[in-house]
Order: structure tokens, then C-alpha cells, then sequence
């Protein structure tokens, strides 16, 4: 592997540190493989190297895929989504990898699905009665399918009423093409007031 | 970080964003104060444009469940299950703007207005759900799109995978389908915390009207002289409103939180009076 | 896609006319998502180019990739094999590669996977979502580790909706001590009452 520092750092000379190319292409080795996005940690541990070199040679390589480092700018781009890093195939190019791979989208969610999709994100953890008191109809089955999704998870049972609290996955933060629940629309104004009076009424 | 500056659009703040005007094909209310689609009348009435009182609710309702019809059997469960949300709050709603407001004289006014308060909030809060879910299905139809690297591992690097350590008999294997193939139960609230004993309203009026009978009046307080368990208090006091439905008794109280009165009043009482007492607390 | 070919000709400046440029790019969104090798053919029906060029454009991507234009010698290479090209991880990575694989994979089946697979070896032939909805979890990534440990496989696709059906291996027979499916201990009941009610509700 030594002789890679001779060849390859072209995209990266501009100051890297000299192992900084070889950790790149180790990268893209282990970024061909995976299914699931990596965050930094794993992909230190993969490759051998310590956390900010690899944040660094994964900033060169979301560079170099977008053609800012003298290389063209790639079918493929670098993104962080859910908490890790993934190889996509370019937006722009995307319709022609539909027609190719002729895959179905999943089915979309319903009116009801979504919203409660949206009480759960904002509110997790939350059990279903909590979530049914706000949008004030039963959620059972939107809940179900929201689980067998994936998009929504059993966080804990309480001991005591045994009600189970839902949280949303990383899945859903993929899926949603964000990398964090900070990236979520901001709707803290409206809920600080409201929520603060329901939790009162959600004993009842 | 988004990776892609295109999504800094995308995320609207759900405040401001309300594009709820679907006027084309959604439900539109007729009223002497409101002419509109419904999403625009739950628009006013959050910004208090609108009274709710000047709202007839039974009208809205009947003109939703002729919308409903005109749809058909195969119309949107969404549309009619949002208006059910909306139905109950603007009730509740209603229910407050309907009762007296004066001056804030006294903590139970200042507790109608807060909840009042408290409705629109929910009114808005629900909205915020709402609005904002539309980000959601923006989102997930846009990433629905894309194409993540999703190959399946070359069989030179599966093989390095450690070997599969396989512990289940059949019998085990069998018994693991049963559980992963039975449904959960449906999540109940546990009562294994609560240990009171069970109290009979109904051993507890005989008490009141043996007590009561013999003084013809008492307090509540000396009622409940000397008894110790919350649950008994209660009780006493559920079976004196049972004995009240039953014009058995009246009570008086001549300032908030101040002391009860009951007095005996019963002109005919018979034992078995008592016998269907309380049946409304029986399971 | 037309700004393309004003910034990324540079691995096949040489000569290539125009659109070169242009359908590289777009192979290398066809490349990044397929399972298996692509023959010349078939790659030029997927971005809509003629054979010769997109052979040209491969050659030019192989040699873009071995870091003979005058970018890195990338962790991936694109390879001709069996009459179809398709990325592979460069060798001088599998053991980094190999290594990942290994801190990944555990040695033993989760219960999650144990009880995905015992889902169905009973209900085969099975889709993902028909087992999702009957766990009540998304079973994505145990199907995947399922299929990679060989214990399932694909058994069709339904060619209405195209999904996935999934049938147990011999494999899971050796590892269970039984010669057939018919081995499997009876759990019927169950399988009669619980299930179908599930299967309406994936239908809804």
C-alpha cells in the first residue's frame, strides 16, 4: 500500500498530510461495500486511521466526486445522511438509473401517516395515546405501519403503565435525505405553548 | 449538514408556510359570518378573526357529512377524519367561548379563559403537526428518488465472515416462529401499581344514611370523622352524590372550598333504595 | 447535464467527441447501483448512447480509475468480467475490506434475524413487507444479513408488483438437523388465524 502515496495524491496534495491519499482510496474500498450509511468512527476503524484524518480525506473525496479538485464532476456524490457517509448516484442522473434499475417506489404515506410521522419526530419519545390525543383520532394502525417501515421504533416501556414510547430511526433520517433531527423544520414557537398544557391532559 | 444546498429551500418554516387553500376540491363551509373553504375558517378563528361563537357548529357539520355523501363510499378517509380533529376542537372551543366571561373576578373565570387559551393552543399545535408533514412527504418524495450504493457483497468478502454459529434445534427454531408470528397485545395500562382495596359506594351510603338519619344534619367533615383511608373518603363521598340523584339528601356550601353541609331530606326511604345504589360504578 | 462537458472531458480530452464526457458520467451512475456485471449492450440502452462510444467511454473510466488521466489510482476499478463490467474494490484493498466485513458480522444470528428467519422458513414463499408487517418492524437489513449468510434466497419476483419473495435454503435445513421442509414441527394454528389477518392489513 506504500506505493499509493506516490500516485495518488493529486486530489488532495494541497497540503494533506502524506498518508491522507491512501486513506482516501482505502475509503472508497470500503465505501463500495457497504449498505448502510458509516458514520466517522466506522469508518476510522475500517481504514486504520484516526478520526479527523478520515473526516479530512472524506471532505477531499465529496470534493473530488464533485469535480472542485480538477477531476470531473462524478455520476456519483458523497453524502452524509442519517448519521453517516454513502456513495448516491448524482441527483441529476437519477432518472436515468430509474428507467435502468425499473425499481417501484414504495408505496406513499397516507394524510394520517405523515402527520403522525410529524407528532412522533418532534415529540419523541411519545406513546400512542399521546400521539392519538393530539391529532385526536386513533393511531393503532398508522403507528403499525409506520413500525414495519421502519421509519419509527419501540424506544421503552414504562414500567409502571406499561405504555411504549415511540422514537424515530435513522432510517427515517435517510429517508428523509437529512443528517440529523436538528435539520427539521422548526416548529418550537407553536409547540412550547401547546404541548406544555397537553401533557397535562394526556394523564387524564 | 444537508449535503446539497438545493435542501435549504425545501425547509420552509412551518409557521409561515400554510399553503392549506385547496379551494378547488376541499370542503368549503356557507355560513351568515363565513363564506371559504375550511382550513381558511380554522385559520381565522386561530388568529381570533373570527368568534367561534358566531360559528353554528351543527350547520358546519351538516354540510361536511353532505360534502361526505356527494364524495361517495370511496372519499377521502383522511379529509373525514381531519374533520373530526377539527369538529371535537372547535366544539371544545365553542363549549368555552359560550361561557361567561365578565371581569376576572374569581380563579374559576381565570381558569375558562385558560382554557380557552388552552384549546387554541391545541388548535395551533395540531396545526403545526400538519403544516409541517407536509415537509415530510416533500422529503421522502424527493429522496424516494435517489439512488443510494446498495450491492450485495462480492462472495470473496462474505466468505470472511466468521462462521455462522447455529445453536437451535428444531423444536427451538418452531417455538421462536410462534412467538415472532403472534401479534403483540395491544399496549394496556397496567394497574398492577395500584393496591387500594376495593371500597363499596354502596356499604358506604348505608353508613351516610345511617349516620345522616340519625343527626338529620352533619358535615361532610364529620362524615368522614376518623376515617383514614383516601379511598373510603371517596367513596362516602360518591355515595352522597348517588343519595343526592336519589333526593335523599341536600347539601349547602356557602363559599368555595368552604365546609359542606348535607341534611337529611328523604321523605320516603326504604332499604331497598340502597340496593340499586351505585350501580353506575359496578363493572 | 449539457455544463458536463465544459468541466470533466479531461480523462477523455484525447479525441472523444463531445457527448464522451457526458456518458461517462452517466455510466457511473448506472455502475455505482448494479448488482451484476453489464454487458457493452446493455449499458448503451441504459444511457441511451451508441455501443461504440460507450465502449470508449468505459475504456476511458478504466484508465480514470487505474489514475492514468491524471487523477488517483481510486479504491475501486471497473472490471470486465464475464462479458460484463461492474465496479470491484481494488484488490490491494480486500484485505481492508475483508476485515470490515469480519467486525461487522457477528458470529451468531440476532434474535431479531433468528425470529425474521423463522418467520419465513414457516410462511415461504414470503415478501419483506408481509414479514415486516407480521414482526411490526422494518426487516431490511436482517434480510440482507439473512441472504448474505445464505440461510434465504430470493425465490421469485412477483412480476404485477415486483416484489421479492423469499424462501429458506438448505442451508437451513443442514444447520436445523432436518432433510426437508416438511421436518419443520407443526405450528399451524397460528399460522391459519394470526397471519391472515395480517396479510389484510398489509393490503390496506
Amino acid at each position: 500500500m506504500t506505493d499509493d502515496t506516490l500516485t495518488d495524491d493529486a486530489p488532495t496534495s494541497d497540503g494533506a498530510p502524506a498518508g491522507a491519499a491512501s486513506i482516501a482510496r482505502r475509503l472508497e474500498a470500503i465505501l463500495l461495500v457497504v449498505e448502510e450509511p458509516q458514520s466517522l468512527v466506522s469508518l476510522a476503524a475500517a481504514v486504520g486511521a484516526p478520526v479527523a484524518a478520515v473526516r479530512q480525506a472524506v471532505e477531499g473525496l465529496v470534493a473530488d466526486y464533485d469535480g472542485e479538485t480538477g477531476g470531473p464532476r462524478r455520476g456519483f456524490e458523497l453524502r452524509e445522511v442519517g448519521g453517516g457517509w454513502r456513495l448516491y448516484v448524482r441527483e441529476e442522473h437519477d432518472d436515468v438509473v430509474s428507467e435502468f434499475v425499473n425499481t417501484q417506489a414504495p408505496s406513499r404515506l397516507s394524510q394520517a401517516a405523515l402527520e403522525t410521522l410529524a407528532v412522533i419526530a418532534y415529540k419523541q419519545p411519545v406513546t400512542r395515546g399521546q400521539v392519538a390525543s393530539i391529532r385526536a383520532v386513533n393511531v393503532d394502525s398508522v403507528v403499525r405501519t409506520l413500525l414495519s417501515r421502519g421509519l419509527i421504533t419501540e424506544v421503552f416501556t414504562d414500567a409502571d403503565t406499561g405504555a411504549i414510547h415511540y422514537g424515530t430511526t435513522d432510517a427515517l433520517l435517510v429517508n428523509l435525505g437529512i443528517n440529523s433531527l436538528d435539520e427539521l423544520p422548526r416548529i418550537s414557537p407553536l409547540l412550547d405553548d401547546g404541548a406544555d398544557g397537553f401533557e397535562g391532559e394526556v394523564v387524564r | 449538514m444537508a449535503p446539497s444546498p438545493e435542501d435549504a429551500d425545501t425547509i420552509t418554516p412551518a409557521g409561515d408556510a400554510a399553503p392549506p387553500v385547496e379551494t378547488a376540491d376541499g370542503f368549503r363551509v356557507s355560513l351568515p359570518v363565513f363564506d371559504g373553504p375550511f382550513d381558511l375558517l380554522l385559520n381565522l378563528i386561530s388568529q381570533h378573526e373570527l368568534d367561534i361563537t358566531e360559528v353554528a357548529l351543527s350547520r358546519v357539520t351538516d354540510e361536511f357529512i353532505a360534502y361526505l355523501r356527494a364524495l361517495g363510499p370511496e372519499g377521502d378517509l383522511d379529509e373525514a377524519s381531519e374533520f373530526l380533529v377539527v369538529a371535537a376542537t372547535l366544539l371544545d372551543m365553542k363549549v368555552a367561548g359560550l361561557l361567561p366571561q365578565g371581569e376576572l373576578v374569581d380563579a374559576e373565570s381565570v381558569a375558562l379563559l385558560e382554557a380557552r387559551d388552552l384549546l387554541f393552543a391545541r388548535l395551533l399545535q395540531y396545526r403545526a403537526f400538519k403544516e409541517v408533514s407536509s415537509w415530510f412527504a416533500r422529503c421522502l418524495q424527493r429522496e424516494d428518488r435517489r439512488h443510494a450504493r446498495s450491492v450485495r457483497l462480492d462472495e470473496k468478502y462474505r466468505s470472511a465472515a466468521p462462521e455462522l454459529r447455529w445453536t437451535l434445534s428444531a423444536d427451538d427454531f418452531a417455538a421462536l416462529a410462534v412467538v415472532a408470528m403472534t401479534p403483540t397485545e395491544p399496549p394496556t395500562v397496567g394497574l398492577d401499581h395500584l393496591h387500594a382495596p376495593l371500597v363499596s359506594i354502596r356499604e358506604q351510603a348505608a353508613i351516610v344514611v345511617t349516620l345522616l338519619r340519625g343527626a338529620g344534619s352533619l358535615s361532610f367533615r364529620e362524615l368522614i370523622a376518623g376515617v383514614a383511608q383516601p379511598g373510603v373518603v371517596v367513596a362516602r363521598f360518591l355515595s352522597i352524590l348517588e343519595l343526592y340523584r336519589h333526593a335523599a339528601l341536600s347539601f349547602e356550601q356557602l363559599e368555595p372550598l368552604g365546609e359542606l353541609t348535607l341534611r337529611w331530606t328523604a321523605e320516603r326511604w326504604s332499604e331497598e333504595n340502597l340496593a340499586t345504589l351505585g350501580a353506575d360504578y359496578d363493572r
